[in-house]
This record gives C-alpha cells, structure tokens and sequence, in this order.
C-alpha cells in the first residue's frame, strides 16, 4: 500500500546492492531523478532491466551502479552510442557489466509473463534472428494444438519497478497518461514499486489514453516535480533534447562523465535543470 | 534498430552527395522521397524516427492521406505535424487517434500481421535482405562496435506483409556474410521464412543512397531494380560487397518533384532547429 | 476499414450461416439490436461464442440460429437460469446444440490468443476442476524454464466480432467506456467486426476508462440507438432491470417464447422498449 | 458461480427460517453478515453478486472502509452504495477507482495471487471444500438440471489467497460426493492443491444457514467450528450429507447486531425497489 515518502527514503527503503530494478518508462516519464537518488545512495551490482537503457541507465553504469543489463536497444535517441554503456562492457570501466539482451517484443512479454504469474510467455519472434542463440532465458515451446514451435520467454519479477508519473491523489493511487510502454506490466511484476509524480491532486479528471495504478500495487510515492526531466512528462513539461544531445559530449569520456558525476548528483547541485 | 533509432536525424543535415555531381538534393533527401513514394494510401505502417517519419510524413501530405501510422511506443494511428525526435515524442501521442501499451502494440498489432508495411534501417545487410543492427566484429561479447540492438525490428521483419530497408550503400554495409542476423530477410533463400514460421513477406524494397533493390521472385536474393538520377551501375556496384545483381531492364528512378523537397527540407530543418 | 452501414446491411453482409460468431460485452453493451437483426435474417448453424450466454443467446438458440454455444457462464443474470438454452441443449428444441465449456479466464484468454495471433495463450487454471476432462480446445503445457504444468487453451478466431460502443467518429472510429470485458480481444481476434453505436460524434472526448478501437479494425458500424437495450450503455441508458426478470417468464415455455420472437422479432414492433 | 451469479437477490427476499424459530433476522441475513465479518480492513477482495456484495458493502461501512472490491466485469477498487444487479452493474463502473478488461483482471489480478479473498458459491460442496457450480445428476452430456457452469469460480478457487464459500446447508449441497468438481477445495485431502499447482490457500470458512465451518489445518477436512445463534449441532449434522465433524469447543456466532441488520435490509430493499 502506497506510503507518500521523501524520493531519498523511498531509494533508501526499496532499492538494495544487489537488486534486480526495472526503471521503466519509454522515452516519456522516464524516472531519472529517481536514477539520480540511486547513484547518490551509491547502490551496488544492480541487475538493471530496461527496454531502452539510454541517458538515465549510462548514468548509472558510469556510476557503477550496475553488475548486468538486460535490455532489448540500447542508445542514445536521435543522438548516437550510450558511452559509459560501451565503455563499461568492452572495456570493464569503472566495472564490467554483463548483457542480456531481446527485443522490444521479447522483454515486453518477460514484463507480461511476470506480470501474469506465469513462469514463461509465448509469443512468434527471435526465430531466424541470431539473438535467440545469445540470450538466456529464452527457449522454444511446442504448440499444443498445432504443429508449430514458437518462442518462450522466462518471467522477469523484479526486485523493484521505479516509473515517473504525473499524478497521484491523496489515496496513493496514481494516474499517467500519454505513452506508458511497458510501465503497467513492469509494476504489476515487480515486487516492489516506487512511484515519483510531478504533481499530488485530489481527484483525477478524465484524460484519453490514461491508465491508473491503485495504491494497493504501489510502495512509495515521491513528490518529484521534474522528476522525468531531460525526458517529458505530457501536460508538464517538454523533452529537453538539447540535454540529450549534450549527454553526448559530457559521456564520451571518463573524465567529463566524473565532473559531471561531482557536480550534477554528488555535488550540491543536484541534477535539476 | 528501426531507421534511425540512432542518429540518422542528425545524419540528415550532416550527409554529403555521394556522385560528386551536383545535384539540387542530397542522398538522404532521395532516399526519403523514395521510401515515401512506395506508400500506398490506406497502408497500416510500423514507423521509425529519421528517414522513415519523414517518408511517412511525406507520404501523408500527399498521395497518402489515410496512411495509418503506429509506433513501437503505442502511438495508434498518429499524425504527426514534425518530425519525432524520438519514437515516443509527446508529437506522436498529441496527434494520436488512440496510444496504448507496448503489449497491445506488439502481441495484438505486430504479431498477427496487421501490419502492411515496417521499416527498418541496419548497420549491415546482405544479399538476401538479412539485416545486422547488434555489432559490428567477430564476437558477440568482444564486439569491434557494439550496436543499439534489435529493439522492435526482429518482429517487424518477421510479421510486417512487407518491410522496406533504408541503408547507405557502400562495401561496409552491403556485406557477403554480415556478422550478425539481427532480423531475418529471406536467411539464405527461398523457404528459409517458412522453416523459421514467419508470417510476412520479408523485404519487399531495399532503399540506398544508389537507387532501389527488390528481392528475385524466385530466388529472393537482391536485385538492383532502379538507379536514383545521376548515379551509374558502376557505383552501386562499386558500393556492394557482393557480386550485385541488376535487373535487365533497370528503371531510373524519377526525380524529386518540387513538393516533396520542400516537405522533406521543411520537416528536417524544423527538427534541427528543435535541436539547436 | 469501417463502413457505415444499416444493421439489416451488416449483419447480411458480415454473417453467414454456419459461422463462428461472437457477440460480445460483458454485462454493459450487449449488442441486442444486433442479435435480434440475427434472428430476424433466420440465420442457420451458428457457432455462437460469449463469455456470458445471458439473455441474448438464449433467444439466439430459441430462434434456432445456433448449433453450437461456447461459453463460460450461462445463466439470466440475478434472475436464474436461461430457458431456451436448456431447452435445446437438453431436449433439443428447436434444434440440439452443443456445448464448450470454459472458465471467464480460459475464454478470455483465447481471445487474448486469437488476438495475438498465436496458436494458443498460457495460464494458471483448470487444474483440479472436473471441466477439464469435458472440454476441447485445452491441453497442458510443460514451461520451458521450470518444472510445472500450465494450462493451454486454443486461440479462437471468430469469422465476425459484434459488439455495441457509445460513439462513433465520422472516420469510423469508435470509442466505449466503463465495462468493456473481453470485447477489444474479440475484435482484435475476428476475421470482421460488426459496431453498433449509440452516437456518431464529431470528436471523441476524454472519458475515464476508455478504449478507442481504430476504424482498421472495424468492418461495419450501425447506427443504432439503445442498440444494447435492455442492458445498458454507460452515459446513455440504465440497464432495464424488468426487462430481465420478465426474460424468464417468456422464455419458460415455447408458446410463450415464440409468441415473443413473433411479436418482438418478426413482426412490426421489432424489439424496441 | 460467483454466489449470486445467478438468483441469489431474489433469495435474498424469498427465504424463510431454517431453525422454525422466531428470530429478529432471517438466514440470508444472518449469512451476510458473518461472511461480512471475515473481511479485513484493506483486504483486496474479489466479489460476486448478491451476499457477497452486500456482506462487502456492509464491512466497508462499518469495520473495513479500505477493503478493496474487484469484480471480474473489470471494476477496480470499486465502492458500490447499493446493491449491484449484475456483475457489471453500471454502479460498479461509475463508483471504481478504475475499470480494465477482463484479460487484466484475470492474468494481472487473480491469477499471480494479488487477491486476498475471494467469495464463492456453490450447488453442492464436498467434505473437503470442493464445489459444484456445472451440473446435477450422473452425467454432464445429459444433466438432470444444468447450472450455469464456472464462470471466474475456477480461478478465484484456485489463486485467491483465501476463499470463502457461502452456501446453504442441507443433504442436497453438502453431500459426500459432489457431481462434479467445478472448483477445487482440497481435493481429497492434504497435498491435494500442490499437486495441481494451486497458488491460493484454499477454503478458509464456509458460511452456511447453520454456522461457520473451517478446513482442519491437518486434515483439510472441514469442520464446524461456529453455530449461529439458535442452531442446533443437531440441526448442522442432519443437514450434512457426510459425517460432520464438530469442532470440540465450538463457538456461537456473535448475533447479528443492530447497525448491520439495518445496513444490510437497507441494501437489500434498495435492490429489490430497483427491480420492481
């Protein structure tokens, strides 16, 4: 049952060396000040799972955060290559990481299986693909009724989802509208849920493309105005690609990433625009 | 990658032409319009950022009106005004007849084949349209350069009725043996979709910076069926690490009409000067 | 891609004799009109599938337009039980059916099937229930990943969809609110939607709860004004309760019943309220 | 079934006293409200038609105003103030946090064992918490009398956390072997629920006309271990088509107390205006 919390308890309470998390959120209201927190706190070896692993999951394997990413495309959009990402698996700075990699499709359904209760989703995809000889926790399945192999994908239950949204209301539940990927499956399989919103409101007004998440489904909310920027948050604020396109230069190598570290998170700063 | 998920929008104002020859367009401009030009009124299509919005974009402003566009981020039926920056651009969710989840986008759109058209765009490709958007080197866990990935292309190659392909063409990308199959194209000929239970079509245009390859009917390997306007033989020959095929009776394709050059320069400077 | 048509026109056009048809709505926007315009076409042999067979099959069967129920829960809802169902399932008037029996969970989730395109969908359920043993269309599956059995149930892909929406846009599109049940599966898994609707509007506003169902999807849209009559459409109309409690009179004894489908169906009045 | 799936409202106004007794409330009534007492402030509670909703609404007035109502029509977190007709009544939309497709409902909520209780009905029950809900007689292709079959019974038997049976008791529904199981209890005893990979706990109470019975955590036997006020232990085994056992210090269920008599008459009223 959803707690209101400061965004640093919420880190501190739900979020532990070595967990399994899920930052979801595609493109739209990615949680980076929640990122952020987790990179102060200095978490450790954390299995870090993420359809687009882009700024806020090269923040965090720069930072050392991460021991393993399980993704499905990994890039900076609309710029380029995620450095600390490559610099970090090819060349162990400042800790090897590990891959697992899928599709957009296959991680979705890992997020569906968890979701689900179910060990494994089936779906058609990976075959001829030689993905499918590279990646754990995929196999084939026999279809029972016809004469056809198709893919399986193992559930994926983790520790703990972090989404951005744009409202809660008093009672803990929370509202997003807009794009929101994967975001409900990711909630629904972890097993724990941090919620940071840009705005606390008494009652939602209807708005198209909404989806709720009750407050029974979530742990802690964070009042977190901002809290998905260089990312946007619909009806709040815009993408601030300019940031993107900057993420660029200061990632390329370690030591602007390490000024960059110092003062945007460890400093007094903070990472606010 | 679906074209451009990594950095083609910023390759649109950086290219430069490839014949040497002056021409009032550069390549990426051709290879838009081309792309937009195969686009049927009507055509239920799984969009990508860069070359593939601006084709769609395009397209919508002109003879295809009723394109309907989706999006891997749950954009249902968009129309968007600009161009993307991003595949979940607030843009595509604002201008959305409907946006919905990942998981209805991919298991109910995508994976029953409802899909007519997909784009895709790849660092390598060979002969048969297999595409490679996952690393470029010998070795999977010590790549030379490590690629995006597949994201939402693997399925897009298998469940699109058709797939067009948007590639630069040059001995780097038009490989003999590409080092990673990322998404499937025909694998190794024909019967090679069926064996692996795909249910579309496979490539149906290949679209580069020389002009434009359909896979042989029968034998599904590429054959150079167009040659944009002031480019020879020679140099998409010259462009391919395999001996290319090319049609007997090769078209040129037609020139960029005046609207559509000035669509496609109005939508790449209004996203640059986003960026600026 | 959806055409405006008169519900005599589309349900011509779109349903044949001997098809799998679905008339989906749980409860909310049941697509009356549309059955009735069923029967009144004295269509033969229908494979009729419905989580719940309330009051809309049972005069579907009545009128002898099904060969064959597939369904999860048969009964008048608050009322009691479906006369005409057990007439013909049990004495074969006016013709025998047969039955498929499934769990609310099996039957959605073959439409989540047939609306994925797969085969089959996986879940927890059937286990240790007798309605296993009777019931086609289920197997058991071995998860690739762990040591448990799961339950699969064969996709369903209906020839024709039919389902009642508040509205209607002039492109087709159409918008539904509140109880929704498995009806955006079923259109997505069928080979043609039929829509009947409340209102075509100009524009769609927000409402909570809603689900646009894009004009690709849809082959037909009737206009037809409380088209779900007598359950209801949220905005629009209550569910007329009396009409339900009445069903099980007229539909106790055959004289009764084909007294109604002569008076309601078949002649002038048509089945208005 | 879900208990009331079918006629319980009209039973509701029907029924007369089991015990002959004059008493100041009927059976129903005093059903409700036991089953009403068992529910825990903030519990997630899957709920049917009839005593279930009207034993839900009671403990959200009095003693659980966070109990967390989902009905399998999609309504979540749902606060109905009076009594729904049908699983999808329109109060149950209008009055919910929010309201989702039945695909949500069943992979998403029930099926990973988010649900703490679930209510359940039944036309006949076993010893070990096994219930009927198909059919009557020696033969599903040819039923003496067809019920109306599972319905989201299955399932809610399956993966609830805890499951609460409200059934009437006499040899005709508590029977030694039911005719077929539409919804597993026990099975046939300990181990039973592992065996088929049954998530939830399984029965919890049955709340009968007579009193309250428990699974005996050894055995899974079902036990009486409350009477209502005025029942005899006579009157429970002569209605129990099996050897009942009787719990050794057996309790009589508190009496039906002013406020919830009232709340649940009112309901009920309401309900039965509404079809007038």
């Amino acid at each position: 049952m959803s707690k209101f919390l400061s965004l640093s308890e919420a880190i501190s309470r739900y979020v532990h060396d070595g967990d399994t998390v899920a930052l979801e959120g595609f493109t739209h209201l990615i949680p980076f000040a929640a990122g952020h927190e987790i990179i102060r706190q200095r978490r450790k070896n954390l299995t870090a799972v993420r359809l687009t692993p882009d700024l806020i999951y090269d923040q965090l394997i720069g930072a050392g955060c991460v021991k393993k990413l399980v993704f499905s495309w990994g890039g900076n959009p609309g710029v380029g290559s995620l450095h600390r990402f490559r610099d970090a698996y090819q060349s162990g700075w400042p800790v090897k990481i590990s891959i697992e990699e899928h599709t957009h499709a296959g991680l979705t359904n890992r997020y569906v299986a968890g979701a689900s209760g179910m060990p494994f989703a089936v779906l058609r995809g990976y075959f001829g693909s030689d993905l499918f000889e590279q990646t754990s926790n995929v196999s084939t399945i026999q279809s029972p009724f016809t004469d056809e192999k198709f893919l399986a994908v193992a559930a994926i239950n983790p520790d703990v989802a972090i989404i951005h949204a744009q409202q809660a209301d008093k009672n803990g539940n929370v509202m997003m509208w807009g794009i929101t990927g994967s975001s409900k499956e990711a909630v629904f399989a972890s097993k724990a849920t941090i919620v940071t919103v840009e705005e606390i409101v008494d009652t939602f007004q209807p708005k198209f493309n909404s989806i709720i998440i009750p407050n029974v489904l979530i742990d802690a909310i964070a009042h977190v105005p901002r809290g998905a920027w260089p990312s946007y948050a619909s009806g709040y604020y815009e993408r601030d690609n300019d940031a993107y396109i900057a993420w660029d230069a200061v990632s390329k190598d370690r030591e602007s990433f390490e000024k960059w570290l110092a003062d945007e998170i460890y400093g007094e700063s903070g990472a606010k625009p | 990658m679906t074209v451009g998920s990594n950095s083609d929008i910023a390759a649109v104002s950086a290219v430069s032409d490839v014949s040497g020859e002056k021409k009032p367009w550069n390549s990426n401009e051709m290879m838009t319009i081309a792309a937009s030009r195969t686009l049927k009124d009507g055509a239920i299509c799984f969009v990508g950022i860069g070359i593939p919005s601006t084709a769609a974009i395009l397209a919508k402003s002109s003879h295809a009106p009723n394109l309907f566009l989706i999006y891997e981020s749950g954009t249902v039926n968009t129309d968007p005004k600009r161009l993307p920056l991003s595949i979940g651009d607030g843009e595509l969710a604002n201008e959305a007849l409907s946006v919905v989840g990942m998981p209805e986008i991919f298991n109910y759109w995508l994976q029953p084949g409802h899909i007519d058209v997909g784009f895709l765009g790849a660092a390598q490709i060979d002969r048969f349209g297999n595409i490679n958007t996952t690393f470029i080197g010998n070795s999977y866990d010590d790549p030379k350069v490590r690629l995006p990935g597949a994201g939402g292309a693997t399925e897009i190659a298998g469940a699109c009725k058709e797939v067009i392909i948007i590639i630069k063409q040059s001995k780097r990308t038009f490989v003999e043996k590409i080092d990673f199959i990322t998404s499937f194209g025909f694998g190794d000929g024909p019967g090679s979709r069926e064996k692996h239970g795909l249910i579309g079509n496979g490539p149906k245009y290949v679209i580069t910076d020389q002009g434009i390859l359909e896979p042989d009917p029968v034998t599904k390997e590429l054959v150079l069926v167009s040659l944009h306007p002031g480019v020879s033989v020679e140099s998409a020959i010259e462009n391919t690490g395999w001996d290319l095929k090319v049609a007997e009776n090769i078209l040129t394709t037609d020139e960029p009409k005046d609207f559509e050059l000035k669509k496609v320069r109005e939508l790449v400077a209004t996203s640059s000067k986003k960026s600026e």
